[in-house]
């Protein structure tokens, strides 16, 4: 049997999403190259389909849940496509031309491909629930920074266990490795 | 026989460092060959998984773990008999330490990579080392594995220490000796070593401290080894007499593989006037003793199993007795006790010759020995769905097989570059204190077995 | 702190092996395909292990589905040397495969042979990744995996009953194995809940553990008519 | 480096030698003996001095121990783990540990005084000559007093087999 790439949860092949970062070398790096990267911690400059700028949404005080709807209710706080921008903007700023584009895109059945900015890769192991983390009053900008402040979402906190365990032990929560890890 | 000192011992056990002959190349090539083969079938097995191994559920150990053990075992020649017989100061010892020592630090080394090759992730076997990480995670103190790792490191950096401090003099005897680059080198390693009593005074002491601190380490280092085995709820693991055992068969199988080396040195380097039949004939007789020991520590592991009556046991006992492994287990019965009674046991057979089939019986059996410690118990461990059984496949046979390719090479290597022979030692046994008028300094230099 | 149990119920298993799918898909564990099987490599946190009794004609066919028994003196846990294998709070025998590093000596020292090794990284023919549970993470090549009682529906569960605010009930947690189990052989419990099902049986008469002479004080109960091994 | 120095073909002589410069009223500090082995036989100095670095080893070996008890206390109180039921500071267990890295500690100790002590070239101690080597010992006076020199030719070249060197 030849060993083959580790497919993602979410049903495609590659096993490292683009800025997932890794702890570990292993084999499921496709290249040495790969695994140098990843070890060294160079990411990927990931190409967003359009510069979204969080800033001027998040200044009109639009909270984060109100596009990253799961946030409160489940694993995946989801990066909303489409359709969410269009609630608002089939009315809001329609002379932009980036919103007329983004109109268009709409129109002809299209959505953006976001790319996914933090997360876990799978040798991570790591089984994280936004839901609980939100219950429990856990500010969004503690693990994903200033993003209110950028336009295109940097990745500017890095998702050590560390900086879990560290937030985890304040705030007396679970440090038993089964609460993230299976 | 006349015995070689003072500028004759320079000139002989100088001889291979500064020439070079064509089968010094043949060795140098054929072996790292065999260890160039060994490294890419690892790299092959961490490429593609543990899968291409013979190992399986619910044999998890196989060839590696038996090689583990077997070449931790070998490096007990070393240390531990001429910590032992510079500790007893045995006058007959002083050709012998240095070619004992060097086998310790490469069979150490060898062993010490086998856990890594059998690790499922060996990428990851730093994780035994604690190490400050923000995961605040250390390794598992409570762990054989762990116990493993400090014995062993504690052993190499010990060994290979106690193999280092005697050669500085030989170093400087190298350094006055050559010219260029090979000076610099040499000088370097002799760290400004002149001889002045001071230094040799300094320079015993350390040898006594150290072999003081090494007895105790080796002997817990295969005691700890044996925890692997013992420390599982396994049939026939999980008994008391392991820690001995172990250690036993370790020192057996050590100066088993000193026999040979010593052997092939005398051929290979010309040393008849060193390594004397004496020699062969005083390891030979303690190579008895380990035999006899062996048989009692074999004696009692088999009575008390049998004894015991055990289900789960006496299923694995058997299986090696007269089942699956039985040919195996009385082949090994035979190299490490009959023959060994025989050649060793008999004057008459115990020559260079007999020794060094004798031993390579020993190590053979010795193998065997771990393989039969390890396979049967964990393929016939108590629920009889989950039996199973365990053959090698190609790449564990050819990553097993070129350790031994690697300890010649480490070997030839060594000889190639460091007097084989203490030099000073031996000319130390000129210049003994005249305080044992019964002892000559002859005898005291080589344990003259001819007066 | 809840102490997880299971009790099998030998007298109600026809070995029909539901549990054993029902594990392989809730927990992704991946085929390893019939040539490697055959070499051993399978690999099924549940098993049905059959035993025949008596002599022919007279023969008795009997099951007993074994999984990782969750012991509370482990014997995988303290040889492992990163703590990969280690038991918590409620009980459950944990490992995390991102500290495994590989030694597979937590194997050997199972008496139950429920731990497994993933011998090449684990691949899934298209489109049979979609089928891939989320909640369960994929294991790469050379690390352990074993039974985890589902810890991912215990969590799912607990998370649940804290945001209702309430206690959990019992019954509401059910690995995959008793879910799929349709002989209703397996029971699935808190056995410090002395009112739920599980320690009920648990405390029944025709309750033994398997190789409880080992001394490893499984939390799996096997339950069987006196006749029965 | 300004030194006198002889050279003498066995150890009755170079014991002579010192001898003979021990009565001209040098201190055993100040005359360098160098032989190609340790010369029991001869009192050269520096017989029995050396019984500290036994202390010095014992002082290594308590603190590998101190090192392995911290490690193991801190490993087990920083994250203490269950494991099997075993106590989180199990002192078997960790006694293992702790004979490991007492007797590295000791042994580290060991060669690290060696080192230092008796090893590396120090500066003003470089009086040497390769022919020590083939056997000869040499028996010298490094830096000698000036005008001293004529005395300790003829005090180094009276045993026999001196071959006396000036530099």
């Amino acid at each position: 049997m030849q060993p083959t790439a580790v497919p993602s949860n979410d049903g495609s092949d590659i096993a490292l999403l683009p800025g997932q970062v890794s702890g570990v070398f292993t084999t499921a790096r496709p290249t040495f190259g790969a695994a140098v990267d990843d070890f060294l911690n160079r990411r990927p400059v990931y190409e967003q389909p359009l510069e979204f700028p969080h800033n001027i949404h998040v200044g009109k005080e639009i909270a984060c849940e109100v596009c990253h709807e799961g946030v409160d209710k489940g694993p995946k706080a989801g990066i909303p496509g489409l359709r969410t921008c269009m609630i608002c903007h089939e009315a809001i700023a329609t002379d932009r031309p980036r919103i007329q584009q983004i109109t268009a895109m709409r129109d002809k059945g299209l959505d953006l491909a976001w790319q996914r900015v933090y997360g876990f890769s799978n040798d991570d192991h790591v089984r994280f629930n936004h839901a609980p983390h939100i219950r429990n009053k856990v500010e969004c900008a503690t693990c994903h920074g200033n993003v209110g402040e950028q336009t295109i979402a940097q990745r500017n906190v890095e998702h050590t266990m560390g900086f879990c365990v560290n937030c985890h032990n304040e705030r007396k929560a679970s440090i038993d490795c089964l609460t993230c890890h299976f | 026989m006349t015995q070689p000192s003072g500028s004759k011992i320079n000139d002989d056990l100088l001889r291979p460092l500064f020439h070079t002959s064509w089968r010094f190349f043949l060795l140098v090539a054929v072996f790292g060959g065999i260890v160039a083969l060994g490294l890419s079938t690892w790299m092959w097995q961490a490429r593609n998984g543990y899968g291409i191994t013979g190992i399986k559920w619910p044999v998890y150990w196989g060839f590696y773990i038996t090689s583990f053990v077997f070449w931790i075992g070998i490096s007990h020649a070393g240390t531990l008999i001429s910590a032992i017989l510079r500790l007893v100061n045995a006058g007959w010892r002083r050709p012998v330490t240095r070619c004992a020592e060097a086998i310790t630090g490469f069979a150490l080394m060898i062993g010490a990579t086998f856990p890594i090759i059998h690790l499922g992730r060996p990428w990851l076997a730093f994780w035994l080392a604690p190490y400050p990480s923000d995961r605040l995670i250390w390794p598992n103190f409570r762990s054989p594995l762990v116990w493993d790792f400090f014995a062993i490191n504690t052993y190499l950096t010990g060994s290979l220490l106690f193999l280092f401090l005697p050669i500085i003099p030989d170093f400087a005897v190298v350094r006055d000796k050559s010219t260029g680059l090979r000076r610099k080198i040499y000088g370097a390693l002799a760290m400004g070593w002149r001889g002045t009593p001071k230094q040799w005074h300094r320079l015993e002491t350390a040898m006594q401290i150290m072999a003081v601190a090494i007895i105790p380490v080796a002997v817990s280092v295969h005691t700890i080894v044996s925890f692997d085995f013992s420390m599982a709820p396994v049939p026939t693991w999980n008994t008391t007499i392991f820690g001995p055992y172990f250690v036993a068969g370790a020192i057996f199988s050590g100066i088993a593989g000193l026999l040979i080396a010593m052997a092939l040195l005398r051929k290979f380097l010309r040393l008849e006037e060193y390594l004397l039949p004496l020699h062969f004939d005083n390891l030979g007789k303690l190579l008895l003793v380990m035999a006899l020991l062996w048989g009692y520590f074999v004696f009692n592991e088999r009575l008390v199993t049998y004894y015991g009556n055990e289900p789960a046991h006496m299923a694995v006992f058997w299986r090696t007795q007269s089942g699956t492994f039985a040919p195996l287990y009385w082949t090994m019965v035979t190299c490490n006790f009959v023959l060994p009674l025989i050649l060793l046991g008999i004057r008459r057979f115990r020559t260079i010759t007999g020794c060094v089939i004798a031993s390579i019986g020993i190590v053979i059996g010795m193998w065997l020995e771990r393989f039969l410690i390890i396979v049967p118990a964990l393929g016939h461990k108590y629920l009889p769905y989950s039996f199973g059984i365990y053959r090698p496949t190609p790449p564990e046979i050819i990553i097993a097989s070129a350790t031994f390719g690697a300890m010649c090479l480490l070997y030839v290597l060594f000889a190639k570059t460091v007097p084989i022979i203490s030099m000073w030692e031996l000319k130390a046994a000129d210049h003994l204190p005249a305080k044992h008028p019964h002892s000559t300094a002859k005898e005291q230099r080589l344990g003259d077995s001819h007066a | 702190m809840a102490r997880w149990g299971m009790a099998a119920d030998l007298d109600r298993c026809n070995g029909c092996g539901a549990c054993v799918v029902a594990c392989h898909s809730e927990n992704n564990i991946s085929t390893v395909g019939d040539e490697q099987a055959s070499r051993g490599r399978a690999k099924h946190w549940i098993r049905v292990e059959r035993y025949w009794e008596g002599d022919f004609p007279d023969v008795r066919l009997k099951f007993r589905p074994v999984m990782c028994q969750q012991c509370d003196n482990a014997p995988c846990e303290p040889v492992c040397p990163t703590y990969a294998s280690h038991h918590t709070e409620d009980g459950l025998n944990a490992q995390v495969y991102n500290r495994c590093i590989g030694t597979r000596y937590c194997a050997n020292a199972c008496p139950y042979n429920a731990r497994f090794f993933d011998f090449f990284n684990p691949s899934w023919d298209k489109p049979l990744q979609l089928q891939l549970n989320p909640d369960v993470s994929l294991r790469e090549v050379g690390v352990m995996e074993k039974c985890t009682f589902c810890v991912q529906r215990i969590r799912g569960a607990q998370l649940q009953a804290r945001t209702e605010d309430r206690a959990l009930r019992d019954g509401e947690i059910q690995p995959a194995c008793v879910q799929g189990c349709a002989a209703k052989a397996l029971v699935f419990g808190d056995l410090e809940d002395p009112e739920s099902h599980v320690s009920r049986l648990a405390r029944s008469p025709r309750g033994s553990k398997l190789l409880e002479d080992v001394g490893t004080q499984p939390a799996v109960t096997y339950l069987a008519r006196a006749t029965q091994v | 480096m300004r030194a006198v120095y002889g050279l003498y073909p066995n150890g009755d002589s170079a014991q002579q030698a010192v001898n003979r410069l021990r009565a001209a009223g040098l201190a055993d500090r100040e005359i360098t003996v160098i032989s190609a082995q340790p010369m029991e036989d001869c009192e050269f100095g520096e017989m029995d001095k050396a019984s500290w670095m036994w202390w010095i080893a014992c002082a290594g070996g308590l603190t590998g121990m101190s090192i392995a008890f911290g490690l193991s206390w801190v490993t087990a109180h920083s994250w203490p783990m269950n494991v099997g039921g075993l106590p989180t500071f199990a002192w078997w267990p960790n006694l293992i540990v702790i004979f490991e890295l007492t007797m590295l500690g000791s042994i580290l100790a060991t060669v690290g005084t060696l080192i230092v002590s008796a090893l590396l070239p120090r500066k003003g101690q470089t009086l040497y000559d390769p022919e020590v080597t083939d056997g000869q010992i040499l028996v010298g006076v490094e830096d000698p007093a000036e005008g001293s020199i004529p005395g300790l030719q003829a005090t180094l070249g009276a045993p026999p087999g001196a071959r006396v060197k000036t530099i």
